[in-house]
């Protein structure tokens, strides 16, 4: 399945677009979600194991599956406040 | 009783007056407002202006969490939260909560939890630029 | 540097924005308020309004001692402290502190202490008129 | 020696005035001054064990002298705030 995955702060930075399209396997986990972005875009590797990711506005755990047509957003950890 | 919830992200300065008028209330006898303002000085470093960014939908849903579940927790009758996106200046207000309660010390731990858990899990992202003109996502370890 | 500070008594409603407007700084991250509001129900009692006597120089001088001491032991920059006297009506404000300090935390516990410290020392009280025409004197045990 | 006692709130109200004019010992205490507050004021007594004493502005102990031309006063605990 094709997901587009919203990207946020240092990581948009990185990945030089507020947006990305990873082309996934059906069952993908976030974790699988991880490998692709790094994959593609080698210096998002300097953010391993920092990476949060939500689906459908909620966070998701490195297991969790993505769903086909879900809205997937990847980001640093949060500064706000 | 339902508390009542205001959250707001916006690009314009934030009113502080409004929000804790928001939260007041014949029925309470506490407010405790915060402010986070942005600080000339980080560490000895010198700060020229900031940049908030959010991933808007889910940072306004976690804000409303937050104040849902703050209000339950301590039985607060009221919660206005507003963070500020966009470009900011030294001095200028970055975030405002407002609560109110019936007793004083549940309307301070309230506000302090609040504050605490948004830079857990809001997400919302703060891009220093610093005086020699370098810039910085922060990003807690 | 020295803490910035601002004690008053009042008979005219209390301005909360100018209290908090006074102790922002761009050296500081955090602005801590409080206000302690008038309040309509008592342990299910009516209140219809409130009166506060002080013993004015004493009531002062016991507010700047405290004020003094917070900032001391919270690295605050600046404390404003207002309380008013006379007659209150439901709703209105009794008393209002603001807080600045470079850090979150120190603000919390500066502005919380305050109010905890203040009605233990400052000698000042509190006259309840409840809905029945009775009138008392509060005076914690 | 002929002490001035400022009195506020409850005891105001039981002594009927804001100032109370006591006839002490030149070397009176606190301690003294509650006793002849009682004595001439009965009903203070129902505010036996709370009241507090300031000697020139500063809290007083049952044991502290009182001076000559202080400024003393007298009330039950504060509930501002």
């Amino acid at each position: 399945m094709t997901v587009t995955v919203l990207c946020f702060a240092r990581l948009k930075e990185l990945v030089g677009s507020g947006r990305v399209t990873l082309e996934l396997p059906a069952d993908a986990s976030v974790k699988d979600l991880h490998r692709e972005l790094f994959q593609q875009f080698p210096a998002v590797e300097s953010l391993a194991g920092q990476l949060l990711v939500a689906v459908n506005g909620e966070y998701a755990s490195d297991d969790a599956a993505i769903p086909a047509g879900a809205e997937v957003a990847c980001f640093p950890p949060v500064s706000g406040g | 009783m339902e508390p009542q919830l205001q959250i707001r992200l916006t690009r314009a300065p934030i009113n502080h007056v409004e929000l804790t008028e928001a939260v007041r209330s014949p029925l309470c006898g506490a407010v405790v407002s915060f402010l986070g303002t942005v600080r000339e000085l980080t560490q000895g470093r010198q700060t020229t202006y900031l940049e908030y960014d959010a991933y808007e939908p889910m940072a306004e849903s976690e804000l409303r969490k937050l104040a849902e579940q703050a209000a339950e927790k301590w039985g607060l009758h009221a919660v206005a939260i507003t963070h500020r996106l966009g470009a900011l200046d030294l001095g200028e207000i970055a975030v405002a909560v407002a609560v109110s309660s019936p007793h004083r010390r549940e309307a301070f731990e309230a506000a302090s939890e609040i504050m605490s858990v948004m830079k857990q899990t809001v997400p919302i992202w703060k891009k220093e630029t610093w005086a020699d003109g370098e810039t910085e996502w922060i990003h807690p370890e």
